[in-house]
């Protein structure tokens, strides 16, 4: 059974349609990349599959069960968790208060603080443990705020651009933590731009165009698609053929 | 009684409890419409309207022209009251709500100190007419006049003119005003006068019907804000049909079971209209996102 | 190519809060030139679109626009010196009509005149058909179009481009790209772009300035601009 | 035991400003130098004092409300006012005997409970915030005032309770603690104080424990980013219903000693500028602690009452004053900022000395 699965789903802001007639499925245990242009619908699609926005029309499936109309905190309870673009962290407390907010009902009171310092561990995060969140760099926020999304132990990790604004080895760094949790079985839906990171982690890689499904496939299918190259990629051996804008200047 | 009359009855509770919300309610709209900040001392404008108003008329200014001085000095009061307190606080608002609520103490008391506890009011013109058994105020339909007459001068305003335009682009994306050459600052200001500025007309217009204490302002505050979270943050897709569905609820209520139902009536209208539209009329009908 | 140097900062340091985005940047742009800046995302390209406009404060460093430094004041005295900027996401007003954002975007210059409101609409005919409409029912290209139909109106010397391909199909990116060069040739207008879209920064730019981490760290000339292999290298796609 | 001492431990925590055996020293200080007071002033002061005290439930339930949980609630008075009245009624109704009144406070501040419940339904799951929290809760106090203001005819009464009208109900009997060998009637008085001073301990402490529980790490997490929280799985409208109730209930508890303390309560006590007072303390004391609360609160209350004794007419206009330059000039109270000037150099020792939280 996949672990996620959208039925034609459609979305529009008064005269605007976002989404359009959008089929998704993620199988169980895949690391599965969501790219195009911006202003594809990504984010939207990401709402709409955490319960932020409802759809105008179509169907999301989790784990086999109809969770359509249900508010995001449900969703999350069954097995959702996600880390947004611009980091979603509780800046006036302290890292380590963010991350008791997000397991203390998760963890036996007893191991709480146990748990808590393994994940900082794990985060990088144990020096800056005490600091406030809102005074950390802005890789460090983007670590926190994934910290606070995996520690829920969820079955499907949502990652809205995990890597916005890191360097090539932070994103480096993030994305071999994406398949050490996807190892451990995590399945995880990726909204990214950054193509070495998507090369680096993908399994399945789906491209929204204009608010539908554009193509679908291995990162070496989508690469090697013309149309992709085209309307995002902006591969050379296309570009410079077949693709000169008629207006371009001539040196 | 025909059914002539009892029209006409029902038609003029309709018609007053309609300009009274909207006189109310529509320099509160205007304010929070354009920055999102409820301004409560918004009564206090009102009290200063009547104040004036009143004064200017003990001193021999015709009733009109004084109704007009009692707005534009609600205004001015206005336009300070922003560069001084309320420009510093637009993006804190719920600080802003607590700080005007400070302003509407220093006001209230402020004006017992100075004025005591009551002024001499000036008589209702305009006297009464009758229809079937029944007699009726003329200035209640001056008032409903007004409301109207108000209700299309803003449209005009914001519409046709080039403040109006301004304004409009200024409230929808102000950072993009900005960098198009818009003094936001400026046309924050003016807004925020000229929401106080018609709160004093308000003030003036009912000056004439009740007595002036320093506390009056109360009178009016509770229908302003529900008429404003009932209509949304659009002055003339929620306002204006707003107060033309309470007045109805009030009037209603009213004429069934006295004044204080009406008020319940309200009461009970927007905490339903709040449960269904979150973001009331105009939010319904514009449909905006998110 | 004229020579006057048109806009130039120089250790310019701004962002929000307390850690700058933009860390020492310096970048020079020559009257009548059009001038790329590229980079991943996140470098802070489109900071530095809104702290030359005034949007984003400046910490340190200067601003100069024609000779007058500008790191000190508002937008919108900016914006009234002479400076268009068309943001990322075009940010129409969407309850104001067409002809209304137009007359919103002529406001710094007075009124919107019959001459200049028909130059726009002789570059951009679709605004015309939709003169009544409101911005916010246009489609994407439709509201770009407007977007930089709103600064033309006011005949900026400086256009600032901020990511005008962005969820846009691609014949009307071509098509935009296209009326900016030839808006460039008519008037003679400045533009800086800030741009994925390949295509779009070829077809558009003579100059290019590559950003990393808040600082220019690579600068490419039209024939570099062609290389294939360096722009990928650039962008990190 | 363990989890006995788990809860104590809470006591204190990142969301309580004191902390460390300095605070501790500090206020039992404090608490001996309250219990001693009695022994050096006369019944009449104590009991005027007691006037003190039953406020500063309502500020505390406030703090909880808006300075922990964000909302802004402008309908505290009406708590106070449908306990105080309950209390009244109930009183007037049943006696004093066999300790009733004391079933009577448990009474009214249920039913001030359940109407928050009710109340904060329609709010919170209606997903109303912000200002409109604020505009609702004002109009529902104004109009109860109103309500409460127009019932002076004789059909307004409750069994043998009059509701009189703008004039307000009087001569309910004060709280009387059972006692062998006569009832102790609690006149405002040192017992009263004795009696109210306790009370004010425990719900003190009760909500440190309680913001430094889970609870309370929600409650802040629903202030900083209501959209993260919610997507940390927890249902955010129960968090705000709870802490409006909890609120609500405190200030009904205010609304209660207050009405036994002057034998007497009118409509004004919901009116417009009375629910300003709450608004005012807490937020020139420092909302979004409950110390800061509680002391900003004792002292306002104090410049407001000196005020009154030499200037009745300014005290409400510099009330107001207070209340826009705190805003503008230290958003997070007075009291707030003096005890992070004090607290400064300690805390820095404290996160250099020991790793991890104290």
């Amino acid at each position: 059974m996949p672990m996620l699965q959208t039925l034609g789903l459609n979305k529009r802001f008064g005269g605007l349609h976002v989404t359009n007639n959008v089929d998704l499925t993620l199988e169980a245990g895949e690391v599965h990349c969501l790219i195009g242009p911006n202003g594809a619908g990504k984010s939207t699609l990401f709402r709409l599959i955490l319960g932020e926005h409802l759809p105008s029309s179509g169907a999301i499936l989790f784990g086999g069960e109809d969770i359509t109309s249900l508010k995001p905190f449900q969703r999350i309870r069954r097995g959702m968790s996600v880390k947004f673009q611009v980091p979603g962290i509780f800046k006036a407390l302290s890292v380590r208060q963010n991350l008791e907010i997000a397991m203390q009902h998760h963890y036996d009171p007893a191991v709480l603080a146990e748990e808590i310092d393994k994940l900082l561990e794990f985060l990088n995060l144990t020096e800056d443990s005490t600091r406030l969140a809102g005074n950390l760099s802005h890789g460090q926020k983007q670590w926190l705020e994934i910290g606070m999304a995996i520690s829920l132990k969820p079955r499907l990790l949502l990652l809205d651009e995990p890597t916005a604004g890191m360097s090539p080895e932070e994103t480096h760094a993030t994305g071999e933590m994406v398949k050490r949790l996807n190892a451990q079985g995590m399945t995880v839906l990726a909204v990214e731009h950054d193509m070495a990171f998507v090369r680096q982690v993908a399994q399945q890689v789906t491209v929204l165009h204009l608010g539908r499904v554009f193509a679908q496939g291995t990162i070496d299918e989508i690469v090697a698609n013309e149309d992709v190259a085209a309307i995002y990629l902006g591969q050379t051996t296309a570009h410079e053929t077949a693709h000169e804008p008629a207006g371009a200047p001539h040196a | 009684m025909d059914v002539g009359t009892l029209a006409f009855s029902a038609l003029y509770q309709f018609g007053d409890a309609f300009a009274f919300l909207v006189l109310s309610a529509c320099g509160l709209a205007v304010i929070f419409g354009m920055m999102g900040v409820i301004n409560l001392a918004h009564g206090e404008f009102i009290m200063c309207g009547a104040y004036v108003t009143v004064s200017a008329a003990h001193a021999g200014v015709p009733l009109p022209l004084a109704i007009l001085i009692g707005a534009l000095v609600s205004a001015l009061v206005g336009a300070v009251v922003e560069i001084l307190i309320i420009r510093h606080l637009y993006d804190r608002p719920l600080d802003t709500i607590v700080a005007t609520w400070g302003l509407s103490l220093i006001f209230t008391q402020g004006t017992l100190i100075v004025l005591g506890s009551t002024m001499t009011g000036v008589g209702t013109p305009f006297g009464s007419f009758t229809v079937g058994d029944y007699s009726y105020s003329l200035y209640r339909l001056v008032l409903c006049g007004m409301a109207v007459l108000v209700i299309i001068g803003l449209y005009a305003l914001f519409n046709w003119t080039r403040f109006g335009v301004m304004a409009r682009a200024t409230i929808q994306v102000p950072h993009m005003a900005a960098a198009l050459g818009i003094d936001t600052r400026l046309v924050y200001s003016l807004t925020f006068a000229l929401g106080a500025g018609l709160a004093g007309l308000a003030g003036g217009l009912y000056a004439p019907t009740m007595t002036l204490v320093p506390t009056m302002g109360t009178t009016f505050i509770m229908e302003a804000f529900v008429t404003v979270v009932v209509g949304g943050a659009d002055v003339f897709l929620g306002t204006a049909p707003a107060a033309a569905v309470l007045a109805v609820v009030k009037a209603t209520m009213t004429s069934w079971y006295g004044q204080l139902a009406g008020q319940i009536g309200l009461l009970m209208a927007v905490i339903i209209v709040i449960r269904v539209l979150p973001r009331g009329i105009s939010g319904f009908l514009l449909r905006e996102r998110a | 190519m004229r020579k006057e140097i048109m806009l130039s900062t120089l250790g310019l340091r701004a962002g929000y809060g307390g850690k700058p985005v933009l860390q020492g940047l310096d970048i020079e742009v020559r009257q009548g030139e059009i001038v790329a800046v590229i980079g991943r995302n996140g470098v802070g390209k489109s900071t530095l679109m809104k702290s030359l406009i005034g949007l984003v404060p400046a910490m340190e460093g200067s601003i100069v626009f024609g000779d007058k430094p500008v790191e000190q004041l508002s937008a919108f005295k900016r914006a009234r010196l002479g400076i268009g900027y068309v943001p990322q996401g075009r940010d129409v007003f969407p309850r104001l009509t067409v002809g209304e954002n137009i007359a919103v975007g002529g406001m710094r210059a007075g009124r919107v005149t019959e001459a200049d409101r028909e130059r726009v609409l002789g570059y951009f005919p679709i605004l015309r058909e939709r003169w009544s409409q409101r911005a916010g029912t246009l489609s994407g290209g439709q509201q770009q179009q407007l977007a930089i139909g709103r600064v033309l109106v006011a005949n900026p010397q400086l256009i600032l481009l901020d990511e005008p391909s962005e969820g846009i199909q691609p014949n009307i990116v071509q098509d935009i790209a296209r009326i900016m060069v030839q808006l460039n040739k008519d008037t003679g207008v400045t533009v800086v772009l800030v741009e994925q879209n390949i295509d779009m920064i070829r077809a558009m730019a003579q100059r290019c300035y590559v950003m990393d981490k808040g600082r220019v760290v690579a600068e490419l000339t039209r024939e570099g601009l062609a290389d294939g292999e360096a722009m990928r290298r650039h962008l990190a796609v | 035991m363990n989890a006995l001492s788990r809860f104590f431990r809470r006591l204190e925590g990142p969301q309580t400003l004191g902390r460390g055996p300095g605070f501790w020293v500090g206020f039992l200080v404090v608490l001996a130098g309250a219990c001693a007071y009695p022994l050096f002033s006369d019944g009449y002061t104590v009991g005027n004092t007691v006037y003190f005290f039953t406020w500063i439930f309502m500020a505390l339930g406030l703090s909880l409300i808006w300075g922990y949980g964000g909302s802004l609630s402008f309908g505290q008075t009406a708590f106070f006012g449908i306990a105080g009245y309950a209390y009244g009624i109930l009183t007037i109704n049943f006696g004093a005997a066999y300790g009733f009144t004391f079933v009577a406070l448990l009474f009214a501040v249920a039913i001030a409970a359940l109407f928050a419940a009710l109340l904060g339904y329609f709010l919170f799951f209606g997903r109303i915030s912000g200002v409109f929290l604020g505009i609702v809760t004002l109009s529902i106090t104004l109009v109860l005032e109103r309500f409460m203001a127009q019932t002076a005819g004789p059909e307004w009464k409750i069994g043998a309770a009059r509701l009189n009208g703008f004039n307000g109900m009087s001569n309910m009997p004060p709280l009387t603690l059972p006692w062998p060998g006569g009832d102790i009637v609690l006149y405002p008085d040192v017992q009263l104080y004795y009696v109210v001073l306790g009370m004010l301990v425990l719900v003190y402490l009760g909500l440190r424990i309680l913001v430094n529980s889970p609870f309370g790490n929600v409650l802040v997490a629903i202030r900083e980013n209501p959209e993260r929280a919610e997507m940390l799985g927890y249902d955010i409208r129960k968090y705000q219903l709870g802490t409006f109730v909890i609120g609500a209930a405190l200030a009904g508890l205010s609304g209660v000693l207050y009405t036994s303390w002057g034998q007497y309560i009118t409509p004004s006590s919901m009116g417009m500028t009375a629910a300003a007072l709450p608004i005012v303390w807490v937020a020139v004391g420092g909302r979004s602690d409950l110390t800061t609360t509680l002391v900003g609160t004792v002292t306002v209350l104090a410049v407001f009452q000196a005020l009154t004794i030499h200037g009745s007419q300014y005290a409400l206009v510099v009330m107001g004053v207070m209340l826009v330059l705190t805003v503008l000039l230290a958003p997070r109270g007075l009291i707030y900022a003096l005890a992070r000037l004090v607290a400064r150099p300690f805390s820095k020792r404290a996160s250099n000395g020991q790793p991890g939280d104290a």
